[in-house]
């Protein structure tokens, strides 16, 4: 049975929070994990709104602000719902050096979405990462998870419109 | 596992091995996945299944070749072939021309020798060569011999001085003597003792740590047992970027596979050693690789790195005696554990030894993850290895050491790579990161580009860093759009000098780094911003058509 | 051919400005301006904080009437706050407002102007200042120095500090009482500052006489006049309601309330100036022009209250027709009677029986969302308009500055000056400094008027009738 | 009676010239102040744990080429300290400018004005100017606490009122968030002060703040601060010790 705490946090009792309650139950509580907790979390729900927050910071005794405070340090948290597609840039050196500015730039005016925002419809989110590691192939581009690699404006821009196309019929 | 035991896995899996007259090792890294390598492999096995060869041929997924500017990459033994570029047809047509016919598809493969001649693989002794999901592939190798034999026939103390002899300095980026640290942990008082596995590479154009995670990672595994073992430890922690998933899953697997053989675990080898490793996972802070910083991150906390002394030699997780090792650093150990510190030693430069790993990357012809000896000119690397800059293109520059390392011009491509020359160059060795830049990089554009980084990924904590960097960003963003002056390059020698005698951790103090060595080998490309509005790579001024920006 | 010549900087004014004067084809002057150059976007820049630290803001506009921008600012805030305060706040209010107009006074006439007519328009410009005056008339300048620390010590006495007084007066009243130390001390200079005040308005008296001629187009021209006004038409500094005279010295609005000026005042932009032109909404702009500070108030007041100042202000009404006095030149006369008044003021004040009782502020929360707070600063009416946030965090402002009242007269008194002793084919340092000097008589105080940031040098620029620049000075 | 207490280690070095002694362990700073030479310090507060963040406290040790923050060092035996250098003084300037441009720190609107402890550093230390451009950081400021103020746009983030509230009040209701430069001192889950549930309104954060950021609505600056809070502190951390 999920926490009775985490209805008042105004989470549903599902399958993802009995997950999330199992994880912390493996830490045993313990403070320490909140890092992994969070992962889990993210892993769940995709995201970390208030009430997971609130929720885990309960579980784990810590106080509300330091949960806060780890959830936006790391740049991997979302603490927003993010778009329904992802684009991810990667900036690392190589790719830097072989143009990935340019790629970001394509997409920023094609869709209207700023870098780590998503367009106000809620479709297509746009992120930059530092390095995904693949620097023999810069520059690249990550589309819903799909790595393209020697990456060029109008790949990634066919790529996405290609997608946004699919999810319309 | 009893002793025995491994002795008799090893000599199975080995005639196991002789039994078949082939091997093709399909990299499935981070590099090759990307490029269809999956498919490759189930092509692979189909084809040897469809020309009936399979009783001779053994289809390996493998970890990373090195050669990630050819993915996906397949190498086939014996003879060390190296297929480019392969694709699920290709596959077929390898499996029949060189298993079934005995002749090698000349026209795929890899002609290029020189990207290998200057290697030596120590480190990478397995990568691409075994199953990094297969602990029978390790132990088939040598795995896990060390191990036994530091349990059974070594005193802590002695594996300790086993390592001090052989000179190894840590290759997390500041090159301190790998035996002197353990020997701090080792003598501190406190209990329990951890391990950390440092696997925090943020560095970007770095990837030389997932690459050896990837292939290899029973290596690390192992490393940090007999480190555990040297200094008391009985618990370990490999802390691991999350933008890593191969890694991450490959780690986990090894670490289960290691447990339910009793590689880890209580009483290993039926000795009183017990270690566990736990895998600990980042999420996105560069910081987080700094020792102190790690720390926090372990325990849940925002990575911001504290001042030293205390070091975590003495006070480490929780408090309690810590040792902190790069991957790189503890994947060496086993090696010179068996082959001795005598041998080890002889490798590489003087006062460096070893080998190092290095991901060659930006505008080079051959880019990959390469190992060389301490102590190769960094003219080898780049021309030799990396077979110079695409045609047409002059070479420019080379950044050494990921966003904290110095850019060095043309005349010091000479530069033996070690801890010293480079440091005293500007560069840093870094977590092993060769950037080559050519004639349309822009240095100011550049410099600009790596303190962003380092704005970005500063916790915030010290003054000089939090704010310095982001001042010196503001200038050097002003250079770029036609703003500032001469006296500004004054100043901006004055605000590197505070940022990096003043900053608290490593990140800081080496931050300005990119600028400096910039402005100490290309101040004529800062002066023609200045002063002519110009920008010989043509990356400035993009805005405003070249006289006041914005 | 046609030119323009600009005067920059107008030194001895408060803040910096610049004077652009516009000739025709005939080189003969057509018009001439009052620029401000700068801005300081003040009223932005309030934007979001708590409407409890404007009195501190905006007091920080200025370095020369502080306390006016302190006061305005508190009023406004005790709008906001719907408190009345307690009346040994109000008086002690008071006594600093008075302080405050005599040191402001004294600065603008002894410090500022008195040069220009004790010395001479025409006299070597880097003597014609306050040391040069205490060069020739050592015994003058010293009295001046004194009258303005006089003025300053009632601050100091009050609040602690003679400039940035910030903290003294709150929202709800002040922050400490008065000792009776301090009364003490101010009342025993009371006499020397009367004496000082009286021969300061003989010297002027005598003084005038060599001015005759320059007097005569000395910005004399009509405008409507606004100040406060007690109930029954007194002078008042920092209560009250308004009127409006008309020029021919008829009193065409009476005891308007302040905290509505928005219904009768317009405010008009031009494209050259960053101050507004504030004007008459009945009449329209630009003839709605009319002027504050002292001219205008001692124009506006039937009578002063005590009883020096009330024989001063007989024989000035007499200096004009209808009792009002259009002349610029007579501001400075103006604030010599209004300095004898706050000296009088100040002893009635301290003589209050209430002035010692420590009940000096009240509190409250938030009571409303909008406030106004309107005061009579040295150089005239000066409105703080405010609107907040249910968290009391300032969404909005409007201030009226002084000066800025007095924009439209500027450029009138300036242009009427430049086309009498400005010819564009000859440009001397005498007959820029008659176009300087009508602007210091106006006393404008530009670092609040335009909201600047440090200071802001004027030029003197001169535009052909093609509107080109074809010449350009900058002294100072 | 058997000794209970083991008593602490003495040893002995010079501090700019003067030789003292000290306990084993203490830090420098806390040894020089102990023996009336001034360090400045910003984020530094007795009482609580050390940062080390401010990077104004810096010392020379004799012997290395490096700087150290003096409130984080611990003291050791024979270590030649040196407090004023011209080098410190250029490092400390270059902080204290830093500080002033991170955020918009005018003074003279500012509650803390007389009353700063960053502006008399910089009065101390003679920074008539800002080699680099100042920020105008627009956060909004929090008014919703009934009795106290956040003005984020005046923070240094020292951080003392995090470890006071979570150290001595033992609630720690304030923590940061993000990191680097957008950096900021946020209650609960980011949440407006007047909102934050575990917040005890016990005051001393803003008695600690060393700047206008944290302060009581409509309390003069120079009156809240940290004198009675100081002897409060320092009480409490006798007793810990003690018990």
């Amino acid at each position: 049975m999920p926490d009775a705490g985490a209805q008042q946090a105004g989470l549903k009792a599902d399958r993802r929070l009995m997950l999330l309650e199992a994880a912390i139950r493996k830490y045993q509580y313990r403070k320490d994990a909140l890092l992994e907790v969070l992962h889990t979390a993210q892993e769940l729900y995709g995201y970390l709104d208030r009430d997971l927050l609130i929720h885990i910071s309960k579980l784990l005794r810590l106080p509300p602000s330091h949960v806060y405070g780890v959830a936006t340090f790391y740049n991997l948290f979302k603490l927003k719902k993010p778009g329904t597609h992802v684009v991810t840039v990667c900036m690392g050196t190589a790719c830097y050096v072989k143009g990935a500015e340019d790629l970001v730039l394509a997409v920023e005016r094609e869709f209207n979405v700023k870098r780590g925002g998503t367009t106000a419809d809620g479709k297509l989110s746009l992120f930059v990462t530092r390095c995904i590691g693949a620097c023999a192939m810069a520059p690249n581009a990550i589309v819903d998870g799909e790595t393209i690699g020697k990456a060029t404006p109008e790949v990634v821009l066919k790529k996405i419109r290609a997608i946004m196309e699919a999810e319309k019929d | 596992m009893k002793p025995d035991e491994l002795r008799s896995l090893a000599q199975k899996e080995a005639e196991a091995r002789k039994s078949y007259r082939y091997r093709i090792n399909v990299c499935c890294s981070s590099g090759c996945m990307p490029f269809g390598a999956l498919k490759v492999l189930s092509a692979f096995k189909d084809a040897v299944k469809e020309f009936g060869v399979e009783g001779e041929c053994y289809v390996a997924r493998t970890g990373c070749i090195g050669t990630c500017s050819i993915a996906p990459a397949v190498l086939i033994e014996p003879g060390d072939y190296l297929y480019q570029n392969v694709t699920p047809d290709r596959a077929k047509e390898i499996v029949k021309e060189h298993i079934v016919n005995g002749r090698p598809v000349k026209s795929m493969l890899y002609g290029n020798e020189a990207y290998f001649k200057k290697q030596l693989r120590i480190v990478l002794r397995n990568a691409g060569k075994i199953d990094p999901l297969r602990i029978e592939d390790y132990i088939a190798v040598g795995g896990y011999y060390a191990l036994l034999k530091a349990l059974t026939r070594m005193t802590p103390e002695g594996v300790i001085e086993e390592v001090a002899l052989s000179g190894l300095k840590g290759r997390g980026g500041a090159g301190f003597l790998t035996g002197l640290k353990w020997r701090y942990v080792a003598r501190a008082t406190g209990s329990p003792k951890y391990v950390i596995a440092n696997l925090d590479e943020g560095d970007p154009g770095v990837f030389a740590n997932r690459t050896l995670a990837e292939a290899d990672p029973h290596a690390i595994i192992e490393g940090m047992a007999i480190a555990a073992y040297a200094v008391g430890a009985s618990k370990g922690y490999i802390y691991v970027r999350s933008e890593y998933p191969l890694a991450v899953e490959t780690l986990k697997k090894a670490i289960e596979a290691a447990r339910s053989m009793g590689l880890l675990g209580e009483k290993i080898f039926e000795t009183a050693f017990s270690f566990d490793i736990e895998l600990r996972l980042g999420a996105g802070a560069f910081v987080a690789g700094e020792e102190t910083a790690i720390l926090a991150s372990i325990e849940g906390r925002r990575a911001m790195p504290r001042p030293r002394p205390p070091y975590p030699a003495q006070s480490g997780l929780w408090g309690k005696p810590t040792l902190i090792n790069n991957v790189e650093t503890l994947a060496n150990i086993p090696v010179i554990l068996l082959k001795g510190s005598e041998w080890f030693a002889s490798i590489g430069a003087k006062n460096c030894t070893g080998t190092k790993c290095f991901s060659l990357t930006g505008k080079v012809n051959n880019p990959g993850l390469i190992e060389v000896p301490m102590g190769i000119t960094l003219r080898e690397v780049v021309f030799e290895i990396g077979g110079g800059v695409p045609p047409g293109r002059r070479f420019k520059a080379v950044q050494v050491g990921g966003p904290s390392g110095g850019f060095l011009p043309e005349q010091l491509l000479d530069l033996p790579i070690d801890y010293e020359s480079l440091t005293k160059a500007g560069a840093i060795m870094g977590s092993g990161g060769i950037v080559v830049l050519d004639d349309t990089s822009c240095m100011v554009d550049t410099a600009k580009f790596f303190t962003e980084f380092c704005v970005d990924e500063s916790c915030g904590k010290c003054v000089p860093c939090r704010v310095g960097l982001y001042k010196l960003y503001k200038i050097l963003d002003g250079f770029t759009r036609g703003e500032g002056s001469l006296e500004d390059l004054q100043k901006v020698e004055e605000l590197c000098e505070f940022i990096k005698e003043a900053s608290l951790c490593g990140l800081g103090q080496t931050a300005p780094n990119p600028t400096l060595t910039t402005l100490r080998y290309f101040r004529d490309e800062y002066v023609a911003h200045i002063l002519e509005k110009k920008c010989s790579a043509g990356k400035c001024f993009k805005n405003g058509g070249g006289v006041g920006g914005e | 051919m046609s030119r323009e010549i600009i005067i920059s900087p107008v030194t001895r004014i408060e803040g910096h400005a610049k004077i652009t004067i516009h000739l025709d084809e005939e080189g003969m002057v057509k018009d001439a301006r009052f620029h401000v150059t700068d801005f300081r976007g003040f009223e932005k820049f309030c934007e979001g904080r708590p409407f409890y630290e404007m009195p501190g803001i905006t007091s920080r506009i200025c370095g020369i009437c502080p306390v006016s921008h302190l006061l305005a600012s508190a009023k406004a805030c005790d709008d906001l706050l719907a408190v009345k305060i307690p009346r040994t706040a109000e008086l002690l209010r008071r006594l600093m407002h008075m302080g405050q107009i005599i040191q402001s006074h004294a600065l603008s006439f002894f410090y500022l102007s008195s040069p220009d007519f004790l010395l001479g328009l025409d006299s070597e410009p880097s003597k014609r200042n306050i040391l040069g005056l205490a060069e020739k008339y050592p015994e003058i300048a010293k009295q001046g120095v004194w009258l303005r620390k006089f003025g300053q010590s009632i601050i100091e006495t009050l609040s602690g500090r003679r400039i940035h007084s910030s903290d003294w007066i709150v929202p709800g009243g002040v922050k400490t009482p008065l000792s009776k130390e301090g009364v003490d001390k101010i009342l025993a200079d009371v006499p020397k500052a009367i004496e000082i005040a009286l021969n300061s308005i003989e010297l002027f008296n005598k003084n005038m006489e060599n001015f005759k001629n320059e007097m005569r187009d000395f910005g004399d021209f009509q405008t409507y006049y606004m100040s406060l006004v007690t109930k029954d038409g007194g002078l008042e500094h920092y209560d009250g309601n308004i009127r409006i005279l008309s020029p021919e010295g008829k009193v065409v609005a009476d005891q308007l309330d302040p905290s509505k000026y928005f219904e009768y005042i317009g405010e008009a932009v031009e494209d050259w100036s960053y101050m507004k032109f504030p004007y008459l909404k009945n009449v329209g702009y630009p003839d709605g022009a009319y002027r504050v500070g002292p001219l205008a108030r001692l124009n506006n007041a039937s009578h002063c209250g005590t009883e020096m100042a009330d024989n001063l202000l007989k024989e000035f009404k007499k200096l004009g027709k209808n009792g009002v006095v259009q002349n610029t030149f007579m501001y400075h006369y103006a604030r010599l009677i209004e300095i004898v008044f706050c000296i009088e003021k100040v002893k009635e004040l301290l003589q209050d029986p209430e002035i010692l009782s420590t009940e000096v502020q009240a509190k409250a929360s938030l009571n409303k969302r909008e406030g106004v707070g309107v005061i009579e600063a040295p150089r005239g009416t000066l409105f703080h308009h405010y609107k907040v946030d249910e968290q009391g965090r300032i969404t909005w402002v409007n201030l009226i500055i002084a000066t800025v009242n007095n924009n439209i007269a500027f450029n009138k008194a300036v242009a009427q000056v430049a086309k009498k002793y400005v010819n564009g084919k000859k440009l001397n340092e005498g007959m820029l400094n008659k176009v300087e000097a009508v602007v210091r008589a106006l006393d404008p105080c530009l670092s609040c008027a335009t909201h600047a940031i440090g200071r802001m040098p004027v030029r003197i620029q001169l535009y052909d009738h093609n509107g080109s620049l074809i010449d350009e000075i900058a002294r100072g | 009676m058997a000794e209970v207490w083991e008593a602490s280690k003495m040893i002995e070095l010079t501090i700019d010239g003067k030789k003292v002694t000290a306990k084993e362990g203490d830090t420098i700073l806390k040894v020089a102040r102990e023996n009336n030479i001034y360090i400045p310090a910003l984020c530094y507060l007795e009482g609580v744990s050390s940062f080390g963040g401010c990077r104004v406290c810096l010392v020379e040790i004799k012997g290395s080429p490096r700087v150290f923050a003096s409130c984080v060092t611990p003291v050791a035996e024979g270590m030649e300290i040196i407090t004023n250098s011209e080098r410190l003084k250029r490092y400390r300037k270059w902080a204290v400018e830093l500080l002033l441009s991170e955020r918009p720190h005018v003074c003279s609107v500012c509650v803390a004005n007389g009353s700063c402890e960053l502006q008399q550093l910089a009065t101390d230390l003679g920074v008539d100017h800002l080699r680099v451009e100042r920020e105008w950081t627009n956060y909004e400021l929090d008014l919703t606490h009934e009795r106290f103020a956040y003005d984020p746009n005046r923070c240094i983030l020292c951080t003392r009122c995090i470890r006071i509230c979570d150290e001595i009040e033992g609630v720690h209701t304030i923590d940061l968030m993000l990191r680097g430069k957008n950096s900021k001192v946020i209650f609960d889950l980011n949440d407006k002060w007047g909102f934050a549930e575990s917040c005890t309104s016990c005051g001393k954060c803003s008695a600690v703040c060393p700047v206008g950021a944290l302060y009581v609505k409509g309390k003069p600056h120079s009156e809240s601060k940290r004198k009675e809070l100081a002897s409060f502190v320092t009480s409490r951390r006798s007793e810990k010790t003690i018990g």
